[in-house]
């Protein structure tokens, strides 16, 4: 068995979903993916017992492209990601009627299908082509399922679709002259290629201007906000949980160890960019009036930080940025789910439209202030460890980036607490609003489990991804 | 045994905390607050042990868990120090605890949501117990987040109000300030010493050879604004007097007697650190002296008797970062114990006035309260006087080690922390004499209801009151028991016990008579005179600055919060909108290229042609000619 | 048999297609009926043809005629089709001048 | 280089080649010239005859045949019919404005000019012409490479002219129906 086989569950769980008819869809939907679940768990096993799980085929001989699928601990962990909350955010969604729920739920296996692909590829091409596969779905699922102004939507949905597309033929350049140069996409042929520093800096652009725009770290991050409020709940957990965290590792496996010269050159720049983000994300947050917009923005201040310790080419910044990016993974579902709970019952977004469903609902309030709380890094959940890493990450490059990073801990709990306040607390709102359901709970505390007991367990994690990340640095380290 | 010991001490705690979680509402009020009390005094009873244990053998015990976090040059473990201080910490934070929760079982009787308050509690004395006991800093951040976060539960506790929930969020965020600042000590001590275990620590630095000083400075300046978040010092102590709106019980417990000592916790911790960077030893002594008085003087005017209480343990806690600043851990320890006797016991007495006044809070609606509440009068008027350094009470001999140390090192600092006290003595007499003396001033309604507490609320009271007045014998000047007990943490030869001499005998007189004058004029001026402070709108002068708390919270929000505000909102409607544009300008140009070149077609099949073969010429001459 | 390009070499026909190439670009180009227009086109395709064969017996290989013959079927083809499209050009809008298909603009 | 006829001692076939060429060009011109439709119908038949004539001086008869029954035949008709069809004559020709008269000749001047310089810069042609005996251009070797090397392009000429009959019924079919 080798990990081909999760991809080939998705897909076929794609078509299968597709087939089985509006009713069975969502379920169907659900046991394919946690059949992905349970095959990429019995692959972390063979490969904890350090069995070879890739995959190398060729596929095209001209231009010489290969089916490689490298499963290393930061692929594996990122493909664990994608199947823990695949069925999460397929259950979480069981509360909701869709029309077409077959094409709905196709899609979104589609798209774990595609996510995963990405993070598996070891070849440049099959990478971009997962990539903007990827894309495709989402794009759907934002602009028939979402919610709001249709032709907002549209506008919305398109201005992402565009802007994306046009980062990634950026990335598409620069894989074709790695080609051209190294007469190959496999990824070790890229990582063997020595660049000149001019070179280097140019691709170091280009994959930027793909990544960037997708993680997103400002000023690229114009499309998020929007996409994520017209986005139905499941897209944007979709976005903000899976599709955010292809950039990220993007930066680890494609960017940095290829154009490790750029990276050194400029990390200051980069990780300024990442702080910048935080600050200015917890910011805006702070101002909005819209629940999933103020997500969306607490987002990208939570991304700019793993982006920004990332850039700080250190085992901790990698470390770190790794781990907090599945923690934000994990949290960032859990809020959005959260949202959308608020929303099957009050049927608003408006963060001035709630309040007072503490009163009514002790056990929703409980899970939300879990999840506020993992959200600003309360030690414990996981989210303080990944924070406290990339933050210790920063301060060994200047100290003033870790202040000035660190400032996402004020402001965070500024705008997180500020919104639970008026969504949460206050004087009971005249709307009934009845606790969570056995579904929605289940979904809460899974995710509520994953963060705590990695806050205080990281190890598994830690022993996971370290191994492929010293040879990202070592790749980066080379001359 | 020791692992076992430990973790019982931890995880009873917790494990109440998650029966009142899960089970707390068909438990019933009685059934879960007796889980909660009996789940801190099972701590207490473990702590008592290991403080047995450690006196009798003199060394701490270390606990390791396992690997937590592991960062390159850091290998953090979960793992916990029991030494004498901790166990120190231990017994009065879980003894304390455990009165506070019986007290509570009667005080919050009437309160829907009484499991989840005792849930809090309980949750509260594990993060507690967590802080203190962890064997390095980020364990004690665990615990300091922690109490933080339960102090943010329990001050919005009763979350219909708004206005509470704003001083939840405030007392957090400030809390957070701290925090950062915390965490970036933890950096700086983390990369200059690759450990931030407490004892590999110590080592390292004795046996480094040239430290960078200037760095240990900082970090040392880092690790105090943490302390300052924590323990409510200027400029962050702005959340502690707001943080009165959560019950009674939970101000004496969190915000009197236990967390907010956090901070001078953290740093008697570190003493090995601070006593290096003695520049941010006097910035800690000079804080703790201006934040005394500041607070001292507030108190003055307050109406309100929690607000009184809250700006006394500001003023209290401000003199015990002045013993810090000045390296004598051992003095500002003790004050934090007496301190932590006489002030739970004056919150709780005052939760007792409230509790009879059926949540009555404004002393000018008191008086006269001596007849019907005899135990809270004389339990408070025994911490009162403790308070206010009246020979004999515990909290004259802490008060007068403090002033001691602060005579030797620095005169002026004497000074300002001699007239805090004074002012200490006047306003807790202020808030006596307005309480319980004169005619009743409230409601004909109120005074039908008036009575006694009921005896789970003054037999704690009645424990800490007996605490508060003999708790200075752990370290009687000349015959310190504490001194002895705590002696190995410190690395620099201690103080030492003053040597009584006609000093310091001089300044215990003075002491003394300045108590008593700040008790005469309060006498003079509110029982002799009979004076009832002014309403609100009446205020003015001097005292009208005073009662707005010198409008530093006003201040504040002008400074720091409404630009941030006005940031935030200007980021989003011009920034964003703004980058926004820029992107949509992009595909805009692409469109207006669009149509400028939609122009060129003009659909003549004739100029298609000639340009063709124009193109064509130019193709072929190209190839062919241009070699 | 000798070759036949002994007596007249290659040259000539090169330029007789050119020429004859070039004649058609100029009807092309100076015509507006529609009609006279495909019969420069013919005339280009024809010169072509002949270059084709002139080649064909130039190196002595009849792959040269053999497209000659594809050719011609295109040829066929597209005039009748095109013969077609103008038939009902004509019909829709009378007029097969192409100043009047003017439907490309943009 | 460019190998003049001397004309002079010119042989029959250089005379045959010179005459037809001549003719070619003409009616080329005239083709194009011409004012009334027919009559470019009418040199453009004589044109494709003379080509036919250049095809049969290279010896290939087989091919000219066909041209002449292709072009001359089908293809002529068929322009031949459409124009009567449209009823076309010369007063239906716009007028041309001079900047199009100008645009023609200058294309046609360069794209002349650029294809002579070509050919003139290429590579000169040895002299020698090879004759291999072998009668290439007979209807037997023809269909032989026909239907043995282009066997599969063959089959695809004549679904193109299948598609390309449809088509034209098609398209005249059409025009009925939506009358």
């Amino acid at each position: 068995m080798n990990v081909s086989t999760i991809l080939i569950i998705l897909l076929i769980g794609a078509f299968v979903t597709y087939f089985s008819g509006d009713k069975l869809a969502s379920k169907v939907a659900l046991l394919f993916s946690l059949a992905a679940l349970v095959c990429s768990i019995v692959l972390l096993n063979n490969y904890s017992a350090g069995e070879n799980i890739s995959v190398i085929n060729s596929w095209i001989t001209q231009p010489k492209i290969s089916f490689a699928l490298n499963a290393d601990g930061l692929g594996l962990a990122m493909v664990l990601l994608t199947a823990a909350l695949t069925p999460i955010i397929i259950f979480s969604s069981f509360g909701n009627e869709y029309k077409n729920a077959k094409a709905f739920y196709g899609l979104i296996l589609f798209m774990a299908f595609a996510m995963t692909g990405t993070f598996l590829a070891a070849d440049g091409l099959l990478y971009y082509i997962f990539w903007e596969l990827a894309l495709i779905p989402i794009y759907f699922i934002a602009l028939i399922w979402g919610n709001g102004d249709a032709e907002e939507r549209r506008k919305a949905v398109v201005k992402f679709f565009i802007y994306t597309l046009a980062g990634s033929l950026f990335m598409l350049t620069a894989f074709i002259y790695l080609y051209t140069k190294a007469g190959s996409f496999l990824i070790e042929d890229l990582y063997k290629l020595d660049l000149s520093a001019c070179e280097q800096l140019w691709i170091f652009l280009a994959f930027f201007l793909a990544y960037a725009i997708k993680i997103p770290i400002i000023p690229f991050h114009t499309w998020q906000a929007n996409v994520y409020q017209k986005a139905p709940t499941v897209g944007t957990m979709l976005l903000s949980g899976i599709m955010l965290k292809m950039g990220l590792y993007s930066v680890l496996r494609w960017q940095l160890p290829i154009a490790p010269l750029a990276a050194k050159e400029y990390m200051n720049i980069f990780i300024a960019l990442g702080i910048a983000g935080v600050i200015y994300g917890s910011i805006v947050a702070l101002r909005q009036k819209d629940l999933k917009k103020l997500l969306a923005y607490s987002s990208l201040a939570h991304v700019g930080l793993i982006a920004a310790g990332s850039y700080t080419l250190t085992l901790d910044g990698l470390r770190g940025a790794v781990m907090q990016m599945i923690a934000h993974g994990f949290v960032v579902v859990g809020l959005f789910f959260a949202a959308e709970v608020i929303y099957r019952r009050f049927e608003t977004r408006e963060i001035e439209a709630m309040g007072g469903i503490r009163t009514q609902s002790p056990k929703f309030t409980s899970m939300f202030l879990i999840l506020v709380l993992a959200s600003v890094a309360l030690p414990s959940t996981f989210n303080f460890v990944g924070e406290f890493t990339v933050l210790y990450s920063l301060s060994q490059v200047n100290i003033w980036f870790a202040i000035l990073g660190g400032t996402t801990i004020i402001l965070g709990a500024y705008y997180m607490l500020r919104m639970f306040q008026h969504v949460m607390l206050g004087e009971t709102n005249s709307k009934t609003f009845a606790d969570v359901s056995l579904n929605e709970g289940i979904s809460f505390v899974a995710i509520i489990a994953v963060l705590l007991f990695f806050g205080f367990y990281p190890k598994p994690i830690t022993d996971l991804i370290t191994p492929s990340l010293e040879t990202i640095l070592q790749v980066i380290n080379k001359n | 045994m020791d692992t076992n010991l430990a973790l019982i001490l931890v995880l009873t705690p917790l494990l109440g905390f998650l029966v009142n979680v899960f089970f707390g509402k068909s438990l019933g009020k009685t059934v879960s607050g007796a889980i909660g009390t009996i789940a801190v005094a099972i701590s207490f009873v473990v702590s008592l042990l290991l403080f047995n244990q450690i006196t009798s053998t003199g060394k701490g015990i270390e606990v390791t868990l396992f690997d937590w976090i592991q960062i390159s040059n850091l290998k953090i473990n979960l793992g916990f120090l029991l030494d004498q201080l901790s166990v120190l910490w231990l017994l009065f934070v879980t003894g304390i605890g455990s009165l506070i929760h019986l007290y509570s079982i009667s005080y919050m009787h009437d309160d829907e949501n009484m499991h989840k308050f005792f849930s809090y509690l309980n949750l509260f004395v594990f993060f507690m117990i967590t802080l203190v006991i962890g064997s390095n800093l980020l364990v004690l951040f665990i615990g300091w987040e922690g109490v933080g976060l339960c102090s943010y539960l329990l001050i919005g506790f009763w979350h219909k109000n708004q206005d509470y929930n704003d001083a939840a969020k405030k007392a957090f965020i400030m809390n957070r300030i701290g925090d950062l600042g915390l965490l970036i000590g933890m950096f700086i001590i983390g990369s200059m010493f690759s450990t931030l275990d407490y004892a590999t620590l110590k080592t390292a630095i004795a046996g480094a050879s040239n430290l960078d000083s200037s760095l240990l400075s900082l970090a040392a300046l880092c690790l105090f604004i943490g302390a300052c978040g924590k323990s409510a010092q200027i400029p962050l102590y702005t959340w502690l007097p707001d943080a009165m709106a959560g019950p009674t019980p939970v101000s004496a417990l969190i915000h009197a007697a236990t967390m907010v000592t956090a901070g001078i916790f953290m740093v008697t911790r570190l003493n090995f650190v601070f006593d290096l960077a003695t520049d941010v030893q006097s910035v800690i002594a000079i804080i703790g002296a201006i934040t005394s008085l500041v607070a001292a003087t507030i108190g003055l005017v307050q109406n309100d008797i929690k607000k009184v209480l809250a700006y006394s343990t500001v003023s209290q806690l401000g003199l015990m970062f002045l013993a810090l600043g000045f390296g004598a851990y051992e003095v500002a320890v003790f004050h934090v114990i007496t301190h932590a006797f006489f002030k739970a016991c004056l919150f709780l007495g005052s939760g007792s006035v409230i509790h009879g006044l059926h949540g009555e809070q404004d002393m000018r609606n008191m008086g006269g309260l001596r007849k019907v509440m005899p135990i809270t009068f004389w339990t408070m008027l025994i911490s009162s006087l403790a308070i206010s350094g009246v020979p004999f009470f515990s909290g004259f001999f802490s008060k007068d080690e403090i002033l001691l140390t602060a005579f030797h090192h620095s005169i002026p600092l004497y000074v300002v922390g001699s007239v805090a006290s004074i002012m200490t003595a006047f306003y807790m007499f202020r808030l006596m004499f307005l309480t319980f003396f004169k005619e009743f001033r409230g409601t004909e309604e109120q005074k039908h209801h008036l009575h006694e507490s009921g005896s789970l609320i003054t037999i704690p009271l009645i424990i800490l009151a007996i605490l508060a007045t003999f708790g200075g014998l752990i370290s009687l000047p000349g015959h310190s028991w504490l001194n002895k007990y705590l002696a190995p943490l410190f690395t620099k030869a201690t103080e030492g016990e003053h040597h009584l001499g006609t000093t310091e005998y001089t300044l215990m007189g003075v002491a003394v008579l300045g108590g008593l004058l700040g008790i005469l004029i309060a006498y003079v001026k509110y029982f002799k005179q009979d004076n009832v402070p002014e309403a609100d709108e009446n205020i003015t002068g001097l005292s009208k600055v005073l009662y707005n708390k010198y409008y530093v919270d006003e201040v504040y929000d002008a400074v720091f919060v409404a630009p941030v505000n006005s940031l935030s909102k200007f980021f989003r409607d011009y920034i964003e909108t703004g980058l926004s544009a820029l992107v949509f300008a992009l595909g805009k140009i692409a469109n207006e290229i669009a149509f400028q070149g939609k122009k060129l077609q003009t659909g003549s099949i004739g100029l298609y042609l000639f340009v063709f073969v124009l193109g064509l010429c130019a193709i072929v001459s190209y190839i062919f000619l241009a070699q | 048999m000798g070759n036949i390009l002994n007596q007249i070499g290659i040259e000539n026909y090169i330029f007789l297609s050119v020429v004859l190439f070039c004649i058609g670009i100029f009807g092309v180009l100076y015509r507006r009926n529609a009609i006279i227009v495909f019969m420069s086109i013919e005339i280009m395709l024809n010169a072509v043809n002949l270059l084709f064969v002139a080649f064909s017996t130039y190196h002595q290989d009849a792959q040269g005629q053999v497209f000659v013959f594809f050719s011609m079927a295109v040829a066929a083809a597209e005039v009748a089709v095109g013969l077609a499209i103008l038939v009902s050009i004509f019909r829709n809008i009378g007029s097969i001048s192409i100043d009047n298909l003017k439907n490309l603009k943009g | 280089m460019i190998h003049i006829p001397d004309f002079a001692h010119a042989t029959t076939v250089q005379v045959i080649f010179c005459f037809l060429a001549f003719i070619t060009v003409i009616t080329a011109f005239l083709t194009i010239f011409s004012r009334n439709p027919i009559h470019s119908a009418i040199y453009l038949v004589i044109c494709f005859f003379s080509i036919a004539g250049h095809y049969l001086l290279l010896n290939s008869q087989f091919l000219a045949v066909v041209h002449i029954i292709v072009y001359s035949g089908a293809i002529m008709i068929l322009f031949l019919f459409t124009i009567m069809l449209m009823n076309l004559n010369e007063q239906r020709e716009v007028h041309r404005p001079r900047i199009t008269r100008l645009g023609a000749i200058v294309s046609f001047c360069l794209i002349l000019i650029v294809l002579i310089t070509i050919f003139i810069n290429s590579k000169p042609i040895v002299g020698e012409y090879d004759s291999t005996g072998e009668d290439f251009q007979s209807i037997k070797v023809l269909g032989k490479i026909l239907l043995d090397e282009y066997m599969v392009p063959f089959e695809f000429a004549s679904v193109l002219l299948l598609v390309a009959m449809i088509g034209t019924v098609l398209l005249s079919k059409k025009e009925k129906l939506n009358k």
